[in-house]
């Protein structure tokens, strides 16, 4: 238990161990508080979890010590094998709870109590456990046994409504979202819980939904629903904001940049530095000729002059580069970034700048594999060094022989038996 | 009252718009006391995001009530001296200092971590920004619609057969950098209660983004593959997507991932012949024909409404879910048992539906219980109650236009 | 399928292909025909094959890569991790089949019938292949189902019966036999339908039962019952293998020998060379000396006769050692054997003069291990130098990628749906 | 009757007593023809093996050698007759396959080595079985399986861990070398089919025997370990072991590998109260009180017979048999409906069981058709048919004691 471990001063999570029964819906949690510090046990069943056959793959072939997608949320975690639905594996199981300061789950509301491992149980060995649930929809109500995918859960939030065009199927972000989301969430609601234990010695049960944790997503479109009944749609590169439809996203020659297109009579200024960019560029629509860009006439603004203004710099964007666009953007003060491929993020100058990629030792295929480094730099209790995620079972012998002191004999009767 | 999480943590909140107020939200909801530092002269943006009330200065949305349920709002004049100096009074009693400025902004008031630090050695100072506190483009202008751009996550969303991505809807990255931030700034404030010691926080809301699209980043750094946008595809289940139900723009989801679930799916559609055909008989097949399949599936679910598809499919143990739109959130039979959201009256807006946090606590509650503030409705207080200044104190300090 | 090439030898069966669908009842039998150069594909379930969880473990560290007992008897194989109980796994398993000469398997019977990959299903693909199925009883009659166990075919076979101390219960090898056993029966069966094959170009099913296989290790006790109504007992360390009690094992100074006492031609040779060296050593009586060997028959001695020879034998013998007494009886010619243990057997100079050992290089751990090599010596096409066994699905990238032309994006789909 | 198997494989076998007819034992049952070569003064020590026709040893009278070498044919030859050796070398270019199990050199001291055989036959292959094997040191080494399966290390293993060892009964090693010459042989047939070159096989008992005690060497390799005697346990179940049953001398094999089959067997005994106490609680500590749990479950199975144990473990899905003695093997019903032992009439025994393969093949049936033969009982046939000789030579070679 904290108290009597010897605490490490460089980080927050430092002496404190976590116990990860989580698979892909949970891996963000037990991933963030190993990168605070904390000793991340995952718990596996034998064989391994199945989030390792997620792709992609080193190499694009599948293994389950090859999947990218385990590798990236599993990072400086330890791993075990144990068959929680064994009475073996159940009763080490409470003995590392006795040890265990966290313990977060993602199985089906309902498994944990069927083992005899619910948080009442958890809660009597250890009572200052934190138990994190990281589920689709919670512990409770109608849907909390509907069977998940992380596109459900994106569906079912409002956000997969709103993205997409008008005349097409939503759409979700391609790499999943939602799960990760939820699995942050439960990050957030663990160091909720920790900061009251630290203070009163009291655990607690933590009900995380991850499906609640996508809610805010749409969080616009809501009180706009509620208020005028009025139900905000996809609009392709639009944004439908305050009813209206703001063009965001604007294809060039080589690829595309997203930024707002200025409303003339809110912001007459911006619109001229278009105008005169688009004068340079020869292209102009005549009837910004008429308009005295210091002074504008708000009234004599109609609907189809704005239309006119969003055609002539979608002309405008075609002629130019990604770059050479992103640069007049800027000089011109107007906020924009390009949409940036997981290639242009590698090369990006500012990421490099921060030394934000962590080089992360793959011994066992003799290869060194550049990360998304700390997720926030923290000047007392920075976020710790990058160590690949584990091999299955790749702590067995610490955590089962040196730490728990089973003999080695036992443990490979336990292998043996199916319990670990 | 019951006991919560969070309380006795005091925040001096500068943040505005989106990802700042919504890492302060986890604390103000988890019981920390945020007081929220506006300017009558630059309240930010989303006080006057539509459906809105009030008027002028006192001016309220429905979304920023949302995102700021739960803190209190004192109203400074950054330009003033004397409202500096509240500030700083400010920093003296609070435990963090939050901001989400462009980087120099803190500064240019007195009120950089240096500073902060001089005046309070043991303050927390969090700040966010687009792309981090330091580097070449560290001070580039940036909103929540550009950085998505910018961290990837529009590249990859969009219809595959179409020229251009679509942005995903809002700003995600308003989603993603909070819940890390929030991870970290109650670790560190759980460190200065053990140690006394406070600390800097950079997070950049491009680096806290970029967690979400680790494996497609290592995917690129280890195999040279960029990721495209894909639809709703799945690079291994199939069929996976939204499909077309019966009624006005009714769409479900569905996603199928391994043989059991495929024979189950034949069976409610009536077409067990697929079970042998061999466009759709192995998953290979199936995704190899996928777009033809999705027709095929199309034609059946346009057929029945959204909620009869998703309860058949969820009671064969197959992962299916309504595309809910707005109406269909605030209708939900399973985020109304769980409440979810919780009514609060606000002065200007009437009673409507804030949104709480994505989980529960079983000892510490973490709903909203009051609605975001009013422009300074707290300042008051705020002087009096929380920083201790005397009446005289107080209104001296209106005289000399502190306050806005 | 012939593509050899002559300056370099691949074995017997180097042309060949084998799909292995076993588990431990079947594993030597792939392991052989790998010695003898046939590419043997073991095909695992997704997480690997159970028989990985077999002890002993390198280093008593029990883990899938590390089972001896696994690493012993899938030498010299290659590893695809598939679940044929898919669909695509099937499609997947068919085309392979295709591909096959053979394909050993060691499910429930039955099993491989409702997958639809029966014998009939499979020769429909490929009428030239051979496919032997290894279970404990066969794939017919009232015990085919029945739930079995290593000890329980060898309970069932009669052995264990007859093996054992008198006063306790039966015994089997500490180290089960039956599966092995079994094994190699069924290689045997696979080889007898493989010449058939080449004769006709006909496949066929060798159905092969290890409790019958099992059934010869009882000698001659069965046709004592059917003949004389006797049963065998177990009598320890004597038999009664030429109907009267012998002892078979003997003690020495520090521990024991075995020897026979055998009467007729078959002992005589031995019995007298041992009574002249007792006799050099003052221990032979003249009642000794005078025996006609050639014409003493143990089955009708006399017991009085039996233990005044055993009880000279035992005495002369409990005055040397082991070693002494293995020397010296190679040296005069009589058949007596030391009981050895493996660390006897490893140090013997004539496994070492024969050049037994195979050194297996194991990169993964760093280490070279001595394995028993080559199951038999032949001057033409030796058997291959043992290799490690491979790893979970090691072959996936060789036989999914290289060889059927799927693509990563395919791969990744099978992984996801935990097909491969 | 259909084709069988190897039809057409001729094998010229000086094999005797146990290790070396049992491996052409598997060719005659498939349907090679095999040839047995003894001589009258001295046949295969087999052949007076008890149990004997009446008791009396004679040629013809050993029930096991009809067994072992049911479907050959048996010849009789003076090796020391110098017309003997020219009619085993027209033997030799007639057949595939020359087997022989004598001491290492024997052969070659009749002229019979691989070298001489090549030069009669340049594709024979030729098969010597022997303890350990034609070269090295202690190839010399008389043995039988009674010793040659201590010197492999069986007998260490078998036993009581509390006692001296209680070696396996019979001759082991004579059981564990026979399937893999027989195959090895068979893929040395198929090689010589595809390219003419036959070869020489030489195998060690001793080495191959070694291959079923892998996992042990290894263990000893690699970690140091002298595997020793464990009765009836294994590491991976508990209960496991034999257990007495009602009657004399009955006794039942039990496992039991997990908890399902634990709460099972639990329910089968009718939940006694010590199957529910702590000791046995978890399987790790079903394992530490292996001993106790091993007596308390005799007490279970004392009281019924193995055939009810077995019958009602079965059903329930544990693994349990009857350790069968002789009687019950002749008795079985799997065996009966597998037709395992086929009764043939032996001309001086009788009506006699013969045990088949332990395999079946779908095409071509194996297993013994006619009984071992007597000595010489096919000398004029292998002579007449298979050499082609006239009745002239065949009465000349008979008149010179050739075939004696």
């Amino acid at each position: 238990m904290a108290s009597e471990k010897t605490r490490d001063n460089q980080t927050v999570l430092g002496g404190y161990r976590a116990l990860d029964l989580t698979d892909e819906k949970g891996a963000m949690c037990g991933w963030a508080l190993a990168a605070l510090g904390a000793e991340v046990i995952k718990v596996e069943p034998p064989g391994g979890d199945p989030s390792r056959s997620i792709p992609p793959f080193y190499g694009g072939v599948p293994h389950p010590e090859k999947s990218l997608f385990f590798f990236a949320y599993n990072t400086n975690k330890k791993s075990i094998t144990l068959n929680l639905e064994t009475v073996d594996g159940r009763v080490i199981f409470e003995k590392l709870v006795r040890s265990a300061d966290f313990v977060i789950e993602s199985f089906k509301p309902g498994y944990m109590e069927a083992q005899g491992l619910g948080y009442s149980a958890l809660d009597h060995i250890n009572p200052r456990i934190v138990m994190t649930a990281i589920t689709p929809f919670g512990q409770t109500g109608p849907y909390r046994g509907f069977k998940t995918s992380d596109l459900m859960c994106s569906a079912m939030s409002g956000f997969m409504y709103l993205t997409g065009d008008p005349d097409r199927e939503p759409i979700r972000i391609s790499v999943p979202q939602a799960y990760a989301l939820g699995g942050a969430e439960g990050a957030i609601a663990t160091m909720t819980a920790h900061y009251f234990r630290e203070r009163t010695g009291e655990g607690q049960y933590v009900d995380v939904s991850i499906r609640e944790s996508m809610l805010k997503t749409a969080p616009y479109s809501l009180p706009w629903m509620e208020k005028y009944g009025k139900l905000t749609k996809r609009s392709g590169p639009y944004w439908t904001l305050m009813g209206q439809n703001t063009r965001v996203h604007w294809p060039c020659k080589d690829g595309s940049v997203t930024f707002v297109l200025p409303a003339i009579k809110i912001n007459p200024d911006l619109c001229r530095r278009f105008i005169e960019w688009m004068a340079e560029k020869g292209i102009i629509h005549e009837s910004f000729n008429r308009i005295d860009w210091n002074h504008p006439d708000m009234a004599s603004i109609t609907p189809q002059i704005q239309n006119e203004l969003e055609s002539s710099i979608l002309n405008l964007c075609k002629t130019l580069t990604r770059s050479e666009l992103m640069e007049g953007l800027i000089a011109r003060g107007i906020t924009a970034a390009p949409v940036n491929t997981m290639e242009d993020i590698s090369r990006n100058e500012q990421l490099r700048a921060r030394d934000f990629w962590e080089q992360v030792e793959h011994g066992e295929m003799g290869a060194s594999i550049p990360y998304p480094g700390a997720f926030i730099r923290a000047t007392e209790t920075p976020c710790v060094k990058k160590h690949r995620a584990p091999m299955i079972g790749e702590h067995n012998r610490e955590i089962y022989v040196d730490f728990l002191g089973i003999p080695k004999k036992e443990l490979v009767i336990l292998k043996v038996a199916g319990i670990i | 009252m019951c006991r919560q999480a969070l309380e006795g943590v005091k925040i001096a909140d500068f943040t505005w718009a989106a990802a700042g107020p919504l890492t302060m939200s986890y604390l103000a909801h988890g019981g920390a006391t945020v007081v929220k530092i506006e300017s009558g002269t630059r309240s930010g943006a989303s006080r006057s995001f539509p459906p809105r009330g009030g008027e002028g200065g006192m001016i309220s949305s429905m979304m920023f009530s949302n995102d700021n349920s739960d803190k209190l709002s004192i109203s400074i004049n950054m330009k003033n001296p004397r409202g500096v100096e509240v500030a700083k009074k400010l920093v003296l009693w609070a435990d963090v200092v939050a901001e989400n400025f462009r980087p120099g902004t803190m500064e240019k008031w007195g009120l950089g971590y240096a500073e902060l630090k001089k005046i309070n050695p043991s303050i927390i100072m969090f700040r966010s920004s687009a792309r981090g506190q330091t580097g070449p483009d560290s001070k580039v202008a940036e909103n929540g619609i550009t950085l998505q751009s910018l961290t990837g996550f529009t590249s990859l969303t969009g219809y595959p057969d179409k020229n251009d991505p679509t942005p995903p809807w809002g700003a995600y990255t308003d989603l993603t950098a909070p819940a890390l931030g929030a991870v970290m700034l109650i670790g560190a404030l759980d460190y200065r209660a053990k140690t006394g010691k406070g600390q800097c926080l950079d997070l950049s809301q491009l680096e806290a983004g970029l967690q979400f699209l680790a494996p497609a980043i290592l995917d690129y750094h280890v195999n040279h593959l960029c990721a495209r946008r894909m639809g709703n595809a799945s690079s291994y289940g199939v069929p996976h997507g939204v499909y077309r139900c019966s009624g006005n723009d009714r769409w479900c989801a569905i996603a199928i991932f391994d043989d059991r679930e495929w024979k189950a799916f034949c069976r409610i559609m009536d077409k067990p012949e697929w079970l042998d055909d061999p466009r759709f008989a192995t998953a290979i097949a199936r995704k190899k024909n996928e777009s033809e399949l999705d027709h095929l599936i199309n034609e059946w679910t346009v057929k029945h409404p959204v909620e009869e598809i998703m309860n058949l499919l969820q009671d064969n143990n197959i992962s299916a879910g309504i595309v809910e739109n707005s109406a269909d959130i605030l209708n939900d039979p399973q985020i109304k048992e769980r409440q979810f959201f919780e009514k609060l009256e606000h002065p200007h807006l009437g009673s409507f539906f804030h949104h709480g946090v994505g989980f529960r606590l079983s000892k510490t509650p973490c709903n909203p219980r009051t609605p975001g503030p009013i422009l300074g409705q707290h300042t008051e207080h705020v002087c009096r109650e929380l920083l201790g200044l005397g009446k005289d104190e107080y209104e001296n300090l209106v005289d000399a236009g502190a306050f806005t | 399928m012939t593509n050899q090439k002559q300056d370099k030898n691949m074995g017997a069966l180097g042309p060949y292909r084998v799909l292995d669908l076993t588990d431990e009842k079947g594993f030597l039998c792939g392991r052989l025909m790998a010695d003898l150069g046939a590419e043997v594909i073991k095909i695992e379930p997704p997480g690997g094959d159970p028989g990985r969880s077999l002890p002993p473990f390198y280093k008593d560290d029990p883990h899938p890569e590390k089972s001896l007992y696994y690493l012993a008897y899938n030498a010299s194989k290659k590893s695809i991790t598939l679940d044929i109980e898919t669909t695509d796994g099937q499609d997947i398993f068919k085309k392979l089949v295709k591909t096959a000469d053979f394909v050993i398997e060691s499910y429930r019977p039955g099993h491989m019938d409702n997958l639809g990959l029966g014998y009939e299903d499979l020769s429909r693909i490929n009428p030239r292949v051979v496919v032997t199925s290894i279970s404990p009883f066969g794939q017919t009659g009232p015990y085919r189902n029945f739930h079995s166990f290593d000890l329980l075919c060898s309970a069932m076979s009669g052995h264990m019966f007859i093996t054992g101390d008198p006063d306790r219960a039966p015994l089997h090898i500490s180290l089960p036999q039956a599966y092995l056993l079994g094994s190699a029966e069924a290689l045997m069966a696979t080889m007898a339908a493989h010449y058939y094959r080449r004769k006709t170009g006909l496949g066929q099913h060798a159905d092969v039962a290890i409790r019958d296989a099992m059934i010869k290790t009882t000698v001659n006790t069965v046709p004592m019952w059917e003949y004389k109504n006797e049963i065998t007992k177990r009598g320890g360390v004597f038999w009664t293998l030429r109907g009267e009690k012998q002892r078979v094992l003997w003690p020495c100074k520090d521990g024991a020998v075995s020897f026979g006492m055998h009467g007729g031609g078959f002992g005589a040779k031995t019995n007298r060379e041992l009574v002249k060296w007792m006799d050099s050593e003052g221990m032979a009586s003249d009642f000794l000396k005078t025996i006609d060997w050639e014409n003493l028959d143990m089955e009708t001695a006399t017991p009085e006769l039996y233990n005044e020879l055993s009880d000279a034998i035992l005495r002369f013998f409990q005055t040397h050692t082991k070693k002494e007494l293995a020397r010296e009886a190679l040296d005069r010619g009589v058949m007596l054997s030391p009981v050895q243990t493996v660390a006897d057997i490893s140090e013997s100079t004539q496994l070492e003069a024969r050049d037994f050992w195979d050194e297996v290089e194991h990169w993964d751990l760093n280490v070279r291990i001595r394995y028993p090599g080559a199951f038999i010596q032949i001057t033409e096409t030796p058997c291959l130098k043992t290799t490690r066994a491979p790893h979970i699905g090691e072959h996936n990238e060789d036989i999914y990628i290289r060889e059927l032309k799927m693509t990563s994006e395919e791969l990744a789909i099978l992984s996801g749906a935990r097909v491969i | 009757m259909s084709k069988q198997a190897l039809e057409g494989v001729k094998v010229a076998d000086f094999t005797w007593v146990a290790a070396g007819p049992l491996t052409t034992n598997y060719l005659a049952q498939c349907g090679a023809t095999v040839v047995k070569i003894e001589s009258i003064t001295k046949p295969d020590g087999i052949r007076t093996f008890p149990p004997n026709k009446d008791n009396q040893a004679g040629p013809n009278r050993s029930l096991l050698f009809s067994m072992e070498n049911a479907n050959k044919l048996s010849m009789t030859l003076n090796l020391k007759h110098p017309k003997g050796l020219e009619l085993v070398k027209r033997l030799v270019a007639w057949a595939d396959i020359v087997a022989e199990n004598y001491r290492p050199g024997t052969m070659e001291r009749w002229g019979l080595g691989y070298e001489d055989l090549k030069k009669i036959n340049p594709s024979i292959i030729m098969f010597s079985s022997s303890a350990q094997g034609q070269t090295g040191p202690d190839a010399g080494m008389g043995a039988t399986g009674i010793t040659l399966q201590s010197l492999s290390g069986f007998t260490h293993l078998t036993g009581w861990p509390d006692r001296d060892p209680a070696p396996p009964w019979g001759a082991y090693t004579d059981l564990t070398a026979p399937a893999f010459g027989a195959a090895a042989l068979m893929a040395a047939l198929d090689y010589r089919d595809r390219t003419g070159k036959g070869q020489y096989l030489d195998l060690s008992q001793y080495e191959a025997g070694l291959h079923y005690l892998s996992p042990a060497i290894l263990d000893y390799h690699v970690n140091g370990r002298v595997a020793g005697r464990t009765g009836n346990a294994q590491p991976y179940a508990a209960p496991h072991g034999v257990y007495r049953c009602s009657g004399e001398e009955r006794w039942c094999c039990i496992a039991v590998f997990n908890e399902k089959e634990w709460t099972a067997f639990r329910q089968i005994m009718g939940e006694p109260g010590w199957a529910k106490e702590e000791r046995f609680s978890t399987f790790l500590k079903r394992k530490k009180n292996e001993a106790e749990l091993n007596a308390l479950v005799e007490t279970w199975t004392s009281r019924h017979s193995p055939e009810d144990v077995m019958a009602m473990l079965q059903e329930k899905g544990i693994s349990a048999g009857v350790v069968k003695n002789a009687q019950d093997i002749y008795e079985d019903p799997q065996l009966k409906e597998r037709e395992f032992f086929k009764k043939l009439d032996h001309p001086e025994i009788g009506p006699l069981s013969h045990r088949s393969v332990g395999f079946k093949l779908s095409r071509t049936p194996c297993g013994p058709i006619r009984p071992g033969p007597c000595l010489g009982e096919h000398t004029e046939q292998v002579c007449r048919e298979f050499l082609g000789m006239s009745d002239e030579e065949f009465v000349d070679l008979i008149t010179d004691g050739v075939f004696e």
